[in-house]
């Protein structure tokens, strides 16, 4: 059995010595060919592994693998999330804090620097098409939705951002200056939420930082971090943007409101056909 | 490059075996050298990822970083590198007044011998000194970036390190900028000493890869330096000599185990069984370019030292031993950039040692000087008169030696009547130029070429007078206080001589302001530099 | 289609052309004497398929952390409305504070067309250089287009910044770091001339939409890592020189068919693939044909073209093959055969050699006599 | 210094900025020329002047104030005149000091050569002979006759062998070799743009205020050293007294000199357009205020004839030999060099200008033969021996002598000299590639504007292809302003002009 296992390592080494070159001849289809029978290769290892430790049960989940089909985004955390929440909980949680739509990589980083609890990255990738497919079978069976905040031209999902459909309109849509204005907003949240906390965990005070640099008076260095004095910063240089952005927000919302259904309010519309829909008019 | 390079590589290519450009060896050895080979992520700015270090061909020293981007695993890569390279700087005494080994001062514990006594002012040049080899130039750029990166840390506050980190940092920033003075010897990269002493069949941009290199100085027995070399750039039979990594290796290879390294952290099992597969496959990666590292280092060792060497070496000693000596004084680590005396300064100095290294070499080497005699610097022939009584009256009125030497050359000669020269070995003794007579047809010398009878005498060697010059010269100095000459400091009818315009003088270094009177024209003094807090805690992400 | 482009066609083969970029537009300054690699190029001829099936493959590759990072820190610098870059923008070239209008033009409502792409841009831009106000400020992977040898050439900037001292700035964003001030000059050298590629296509855009030049900076604006950290730092780069050169190389590069009269009509770079992809030609009749088109190789390719490894081969024996200095040192002669022959004085040399020969038998002469003594 | 600064600077210097760009001033001549150049003149005497009459500066020696921040007080420190080739930056320099000196403020005044301390002690003396002049020296330093000639010229080995000359002049080495803390309250740095700033480091603790004066258009200082350690600090040592002063100083003025009266109305425009692309300059005569022409017929006229008379109608010519890959003693090219010498000193040219109404005998001395290296130079001079040895028209004796008057150097060494015909062996000619030494502007730019005349090129055919041809992959550096004019863009522009004036010699 060991020899096998040997034997199976060594072909594995072969293949990829083979993948090496077929990538470096820009063989595409040899190379995705030797990969396929690498992972068969892989699979059989593991098995001639698992056989050979056939006495204790297999540690940890195998290499290679993702998290598996039955990774639903229910499910719920892990051992040292400690409240067991699940992932659209959490996600939840993160976003309410902010108060402004958010992009995958700000929700991860605030929910694990305030709520002590790890969120995949990798969990967040599908949220939005499953809360979508949940949303289209049974609509407003859930009291939220993590939905799409939704761009104000075109009406269209914007990329790569997260919102929370019980938010108003004029939150989830994005216009020029929302990107900005929400991350300024989300600035304020976060100072608003450290200074809430009676001792602020490290990571949250390194997540403020990251914000604080990036506005103007925010702050002098990192041991002066004082969150009170983001806040101001973040909330005079949102006094320059507000006016504008609501106004754009606001007509958005309004169109949105007269032109989509309510999965296209969370989810958006077909946004080229009302591109070209607009052309047409 | 000359004619005469070029001239070796078109040879080396016809031959499949590299030429060689040098006589004797141009770069000290050293008994016990070190040898360091990185390797880095790609894409990170210097993310060590393993080295192979150590003073043992035998017995290299295996350094991986599982996560390259965890900080605390740099860090103990740092120092883990910083032991073994402290260790081994702790065996050379750095002199001063009985002091401990160099590396004392900051790995406790290691006990050098002393170095006899040397006064405050006057510091004992130390008997001998570290030498750090690495594969090539791009390794000593990673050690200078690996030197700046730890430096400025502390052992020390909220974000301490191993207190050996900052030490190391600041070594590995001496020997790298100690690299870029012309002629020192404390770090080298194995590429260039090779260069510097063979020419290659192909370009010197192949020379840069060390294994094609050594492919074609000493190839296998079974093929030659041309099959050799190509077979050398095969990736996976040869991977690169660092610090960068093969793209295939890194996509194919190392990203799965640096995964698999990663989930048995996160899972808690396997995590020897995967760490041990990711250093058996670093160790692959390494092992070929720490053994052609050794093999670079004996064969240019197996040349003869050229006598400037121990010359050049001597300063390499003081250099490390000020280092040391400020190192132990509890002296600042190094600035991150010269400050504008500082670099005019160290500009001086890396000229004059420059200039120097180039007369040494043409002095000390036949083949190096035959570059100065193509380019019309230098002659070099057979003496076929010789008038060594000769006494004249000097200017001052007083009766002076000065022999006559007819030197007959081959050389394209491009000295004019007056012009000084001076015989290679001889410090204290002059030749004047008197007179430069072409014998039999002009032309086959390039200075000379006027294009007119270029093409005659197309029979080679030996034959007759065509292309020969007749120099005469007279003697001056090195003949001992006499009217006659002392014996042997006068050239007789048949010797084979070489006068040159190199002259090895000692140039004193340049007058600098102090830096604290450093003039408007360059910003006004600067601010004498002190470590910050800032620096000790810089990011390195 | 023209007949220019018929023939590029041909040159091509079955093959789906490979579109120029900003890199192989770049890398026209790189070789711009090499009749082959601009007439591949400019049929978009898959270099590195046609090199692999002639058995030289070059070894480019790029590894997955490098491209992970660099995709990485593009985002972070990006992230929050680009919030690192507008930072780097306001204390370093004074940006209002009102200006943090921000479009994403990855896509249109989805669309990720080059055609959607290019038209959004276009209109934003449009709208921008026309009034100023309410213009928008960050332009984030607008899609431009250039014309590079009669053909259209879709590019992509990383941002495009306006309303920097009123006028467009293009921003290139790249992972190597700048420590202490410095970064390794080759690879500023590459982004600069590529980012110069953006400022003529730029210039190209707004021309059409009747705005001059001087609406886009001369100088461009680069974002790299700070010393070892994920920090940005910004630079501020002068591509005037760039500009010239580029310039003058697309002005070239539209002059494809002086080459191509050159090329006998038959050959043809096709790899006649099978059904299932498998290239079929026969590897001789491809060698063949790729010699039809005169290479001009020096050892520098070696980092810059997928042909690299065919051309020195073919090269070989040559005393380009030995290096620039080389060849020049040896006085021109082209072929390392003859500078022996000459250094042994076995051939009389020809009239135009007769000085280099006298060097080059000089230099023997000297090799012989010191190595000669000394073994 | 901020981004912003630097930003500003590095567009002030292009097309960005316009400063100091005279768009009026491109074309030549007459009396336009003789007030702009005078304008230009007083300008900058006026504002050194008014430097001298300002808040005092702080103590020569004391290098205190130099920290910046306070824009204005480094202002009035200084000022950099550009000047293009033989735009009377001598006189300038000269004036400048006596002005200073007449005030009452003693003046150190830099050369970079010995030659030039020479020549400049000389026209001090000139034209003030009631101003003695000092000359400081090295000790091994030979007095040459014209210093000799003068009475007012003291030499001395120390300032205190000097202490009656309010204007010392010495070589920048020798001011950097001075012991003790002498210093003067103004200082005038001369081929300031050829002086590297490590130099200008050693002595500038000696000044408290100066004037810089160059031509941006030669040659960079150079170092056999290569390393970028300093690449991109602004007091990097290895780049031009004038870099790193304006690097610290950005506020300090620059002037330029608008008119060259060396410089003929065929070759100002051409000049100014490919080194000058930015400030611009015109000649100070106009066209056909100047004329060469010959005594002697050419009988037979070959192209060598054809080359030098298409030069004395037009100003330039191209003798273009047919391409070939050729060494750089390209035997055929230095003949050809030594030969079209021989053409001009037999065929009796005669130059017609403003200094010489009545005509001037071309003689040797007023030809020089420009080459990029030494090795090319002495092939070139071995050539005319043997042309003096046996001249091809038989006649030996004067014309052989005229011959061996020919200055025949590199362009390291013709820079600041002045002809009235040129021959140049083109850096580019026979070569395989082009490369960063044989492009660079300044060597060009130097070759290209020696004359007051005619300027004949010998070129091997082929050279806008090897151009064309020449891959751009220089390094680019963070921090360090790209360098204006290139060498490449210029070449380009130079071969441009000349494609309509070659003469084929085959």
């Amino acid at each position: 059995m060991a020899q096998l296992a040997e034997e199976l390592e060594r072909r594995m080494e072969e293949l990829r010595a083979e993948i090496r070159r077929a990538v470096i001849a820009g063989d595409r289809a040899r190379a995705s060919e030797l990969r396929r029978r690498l992972r068969a290769t892989d699979r059989e290892w593991e098995e001639a592994l698992a056989r050979l430790a056939a006495p204790q049960a297999p540690g940890g989940p195998g290499p290679g693998a993702g998290p598996g089909p039955g990774a639903d985004a229910g499910e719920p955390a892990g051992r040292r999330g400690g409240a067991l929440l699940t992932v659209r909980e959490r996600v939840h949680q993160a976003l309410t804090l902010l108060g402004a739509p958010a992009a995958p990589r700000l929700i991860v980083a605030v929910y694990e620097a305030f709520y002590a609890g790890e969120l995949p990255a990798a969990r967040l990738t599908s949220l939005r098409r499953d809360e979508e497919r949940s949303f289209r079978s049974a609509p407003h069976a859930r009291p939220y939705y993590l939905c799409a905040a939704l761009s104000a031209d075109l009406l269209a999902p914007a990329r790569g951002l997260l919102a929370v459909s019980t938010w108003p309109m004029e939150r989830r849509v994005i216009g020029p200056l929302s990107p900005r204005v929400d991350y300024l907003t989300a600035a304020i949240g976060v100072a608003e939420r450290l200074l809430a906390t009676g001792q602020p965990p490290a990571a949250a005070r390194r997540l403020l930082w990251r914000f604080a640099v990036n506005i103007p008076g925010a702050a002098s260095g990192p041991a002066g971090l004082d969150p009170g004095q983001v806040a101001a910063a973040a909330r005079a240089e949102l006094a320059v943007h507000a006016d504008a952005d609501a106004a754009h927000r606001a007509a958005a919302a309004r169109r949105a409101l007269d032109q989509l259904d309510s999965a296209g309010q969370l989810f958006g519309g077909g946004g080229l056909r009302l591109l070209r829909g607009g052309a047409a008019r | 490059m000359s004619v005469l390079t070029a001239l070796a590589r078109a040879q080396a290519w016809q031959a499949g075996r590299a030429q060689p450009v040098a006589t004797v060896r141009h770069v000290h050895v050293a008994p016990r050298p070190f040898v360091f080979v990185p390797l880095a992520l790609a894409g990170e700015a210097c993310a060590p990822l393993a080295a192979m270090a150590g003073d043992d061909p035998a017995d290299p020293r295996l350094l991986v970083v599982a996560q390259p981007r965890n900080r605390t695993q740099r860090f103990a890569f740092a120092a883990e590198l910083g032991r073994e390279l402290l260790r081994y700087i702790g065996g050379f005494p750095a002199g001063g007044a009985g002091e401990e080994g160099a590396g004392a001062a900051a790995d406790r514990g290691t006990a050098g011998q002393g170095a006899g006594e040397g006064g405050e002012g006057e510091r004992a040049v130390p008997p001998d000194a570290p030498q750090v080899w690495l594969p090539n130039r791009a390794g000593i750029g990673f050690t200078r970036l690996l030197g700046r990166s730890t430096r400025f840390r502390r052992a020390e506050g909220e974000h301490a390190v191993d207190p050996v980190v900052p030490v190391l940092g600041r070594w590995l920033t001496f020997l790298a900028e100690r690299s870029e003075h012309p002629g020192s010897c404390l770090m080298l990269a194995a590429t260039e000493a090779l260069a510097l002493h063979w020419a290659t069949g192909q370009s010197p941009a192949e020379d840069l890869n060390l294994a094609s290199l050594i492919g074609w100085i000493d190839p296998p027995a079974w093929t030659d330096g041309r099959e050799a070399a190509r077979a050398a750039e095969d990736p996976l039979a040869w991977p690169p000599a660092g610090p960068a990594t093969d793209p295939g290796f890194d996509n194919e290879v190392l990203a799965r185990l640096i995964a698999a390294c990663d989930r048995a952290e996160a899972g808690g099992g396997e995590a020897a069984r995967a760490k041990a597969a990711l250093g058996e496959a670093l160790a692959g990666q390494l092992e070929p370019a720490w053994r052609l590292t050794w093999r670079a280092i004996g064969l240019l060792r197996a040349l003869p030292e050229g006598g400037h060497v121990a010359g050049r070496w001597e300063a390499d000693r003081r250099a490390f031993g000020w280092h040391a000596a400020h190192l132990r004084d509890g002296g600042p680590p190094q600035p991150r950039r010269d400050s504008a005396v500082a670099a005019a300064r160290r500009l001086d100095s890396m000229e004059r040692a420059a200039a120097s290294l180039a007369v040494q070499r043409a002095l000390d080497d036949p083949l190096v000087m035959a570059e100065h005699r193509l380019a019309g610097e230098a002659l070099a022939g057979r003496v076929t008169a010789a008038e060594p009584d000769r006494v004249i009256t000097g200017p001052s009125g007083r009766r002076v030696l000065r022999p006559l030497v007819t030197v007959r050359t081959h050389d394209p000669v491009s000295v004019e009547p007056g012009t000084v020269l001076a015989p290679p070995g001889r410090p204290n003794q002059h030749a004047r130029v008197e007179s430069v007579a072409p014998l039999g047809a002009r032309g086959a010398g390039m200075a000379g070429a006027s294009g007119a009878s270029g093409a005659s005498g197309a029979s080679g060697a030996g034959a007759g007078a065509a292309g020969e010059t007749e120099v005469v010269l007279e003697l001056s100095g090195g003949m001992g206080q006499r009217l006659t000459p002392a014996p042997g400091s006068v050239p007789g009818v048949g010797d084979w001589v070489c006068y040159a315009t190199l002259r090895d003088e000692y140039q004193p270094p340049a007058g600098f302001p102090e830096p604290e009177q450093t003039p408007w024209t360059h910003g006004g003094p600067p601010r004498p530099y002190e470590p910050t807090d800032e620096d000790a805690r810089e990011a390195w992400s | 289609m023209n007949a220019v482009e018929a023939r590029l066609d041909r040159l091509r083969g079955s093959a789906a052309p490979r579109a120029h970029n900003a890199r192989t537009i770049s890398a026209l300054a790189s070789n711009p004497g090499c009749a082959r690699r601009a007439v591949m190029d400019a049929a978009g001829v898959d270099k590195q398929r046609v090199a692999a099936h002639v058995g030289h493959p070059a070894p480019f590759g790029q590894s997955q952390f490098a491209i992970t990072r660099g995709n990485a820190f593009e985002a972070q610098v990006k992230a929050g409305g680009c919030a690192q870059l507008l930072r780097l923008l306001r204390e370093r070239l004074r940006l209002p504070i009102p200006e943090v209008s921000y479009a994403n033009l990855d896509d249109v409502a989805g669309d990720t067309s080059n055609k959607v792409r290019h038209a959004r841009t276009r209109a934003l831009l449009a709208r921008a250089a026309a009034s100023g106000q309410d213009a928008g400020t960050l332009f984030d992977h607008p899609l431009l287009r250039l014309r590079a040898g009669g053909r259209a050439v879709y590019l992509e900037p990383d941002l495009i910044a306006f309303q920097l001292r009123g006028r467009f700035h293009v921003v290139e964003i790249k992972s190597f770091a700048v420590i202490d001030g410095q970064a390794d000059g080759g690879k500023v050298a590459a982004a600069v001339i590529q980012s110069a590629v953006y400022v003529l296509a730029l210039r190209d855009l707004l021309a059409e939409l009747g705005t001059g030049p001087e609406a886009v900076s001369d100088e461009v604006v680069l974002v790299c890592p700070k010393d070892f950290s994920n920090e940005p730092t910004a630079a501020l780069l002068d591509v005037r020189k760039q500009l010239t050169v580029l310039r003058r190389q697309l002005a070239r590069l539209d002059r494809i068919e002086d080459l191509l009269a050159q090329i006998p009509q038959a050959v043809t770079f096709d790899l006649e693939p099978d059904a299932a992809g498998v290239p079929r030609r026969d590897r001789r009749a491809l060698e063949l044909a790729i010699g039809a088109v005169p290479a001009r190789y020096t050892p520098e390719c070696l980092e810059t073209c997928e042909m690299c490894r065919f051309c020195r081969e073919e090269a070989a024996g040559s005393t380009a093959a030995l290096g620039r200095a080389t060849r020049d040192d040896l006085g021109g002669i082209d072929d390392i055969g003859t500078v022996l022959e000459l250094a042994r004085g076995s051939v009389p040399p020809a009239d135009h050699q007769a000085e280099a020969a006298a060097a080059i038998r000089a230099a023997a002469r000297m090799r012989g006599e010191i190595l000669g003594a000394t073994g | 210094m901020t981004g912003e600064m630097r930003a500003q600077r590095a567009g002030g210097a292009g097309g960005d900025g316009g400063a100091g760009r005279h768009d009026g001033a491109r074309g030549h001549g007459g009396a336009g020329a003789v007030e702009l150049a005078r304008r230009a003149a007083d300008d900058i005497l006026g504002a050194l002047a008014a430097l001298s009459a300002g808040t005092p500066g702080p103590a020569p020696g004391s290098a205190g104030a130099g920290s910046a921040g306070a824009g204005e007080a480094i202002a009035g420190r200084g000022l950099v005149v550009d000047s293009p080739p033989g735009a009377g930056k001598s006189t300038l320099v000269a004036r400048a000091a006596l002005r200073l000196a007449g005030a009452g403020e003693p003046v150190m005044v830099v050369a970079q050569t010995n030659e030039q301390v020479d020549d400049l002690a000389v026209r001090l003396a000139s034209l003030s002979p009631q101003l003695p002049v000092g000359r400081l020296s090295a000790a091994d330093y030979v007095q040459t006759e014209r210093v000799a000639r003068h009475p007012r010229v003291t030499v001395g080995r120390q300032p205190a062998d000097l202490s009656g000359c309010q204007v010392i002049v010495a070589t920048a080495a020798k001011w950097a070799s001075l012991t003790g803390d002498a210093a003067w309250p103004w200082a005038i740095i001369d081929e300031a743009y050829q002086m590297r700033s490590d130099m200008l480091l050693r002595i500038a603790g000696r000044f408290g205020r100066a004037l810089f004066v160059g031509d941006p258009g030669q040659l960079d200082p150079f170092t056999v050293v290569r390393t970028e350690r300093w690449t991109g600090l602004p007091w990097d040592p290895q780049v031009s007294a004038v870099a790193v002063l304006l690097a610290h100083n950005p506020g300090l003025p620059v002037r330029q000199l608008p008119v060259s009266w060396r410089l003929p109305a065929s070759a100002a425009p051409v000049v100014s357009e490919a080194f000058y692309p930015f400030s611009g300059f015109m000649a100070g005569t106009g066209p056909g205020e100047r004329s060469l022409s010959f005594q002697a017929a050419g009988f037979g006229a070959g192209p060598a004839d054809e080359a030098i008379e298409l030069a004395a109608r037009d100003g330039w010519a191209l003798y273009e030999m047919p391409a070939r890959h050729a060494p750089r003693t390209d035997g055929e090219a230095v003949a050809a060099c030594a030969r079209l010498a021989e053409r001009l000193l037999a065929r009796g040219a005669i130059a017609v200008s403003e200094l010489a109404p009545g005509g001037r005998p071309v003689t040797g001395d007023r030809i020089a033969i420009g080459t990029a290296h030494r090795d090319q130079a002495r092939a070139v001079r071995q050539a005319l021996r043997d042309l003096a040895a046996a001249p091809a028209g038989g006649a030996a004796g004067p014309l052989a002598a005229e011959l061996g008057r020919v200055t025949v150097d590199t362009a390291n060494r013709l820079q600041g000299r002045e002809f009235d015909v040129t021959i140049v062996l083109h850096p580019l000619s026979g070569r395989v590639d082009a490369d960063e030494f044989h492009l660079e502007s300044g060597r060009l730019c130097v070759l290209a504007s020696r004359h007051r005349h005619a300027c004949v090129v010998v070129a091997r055919a082929g050279i806008p292809e090897l151009l064309d041809a020449h891959p751009s992959r220089e390094p680019v550096h963070i921090d360090v302003p790209a360098r204006f004019p290139d060498g490449w863009e210029a070449h380009h522009s130079v071969m441009a002009h000349l494609a309509a004036r070659t003469v084929r010699a085959w």
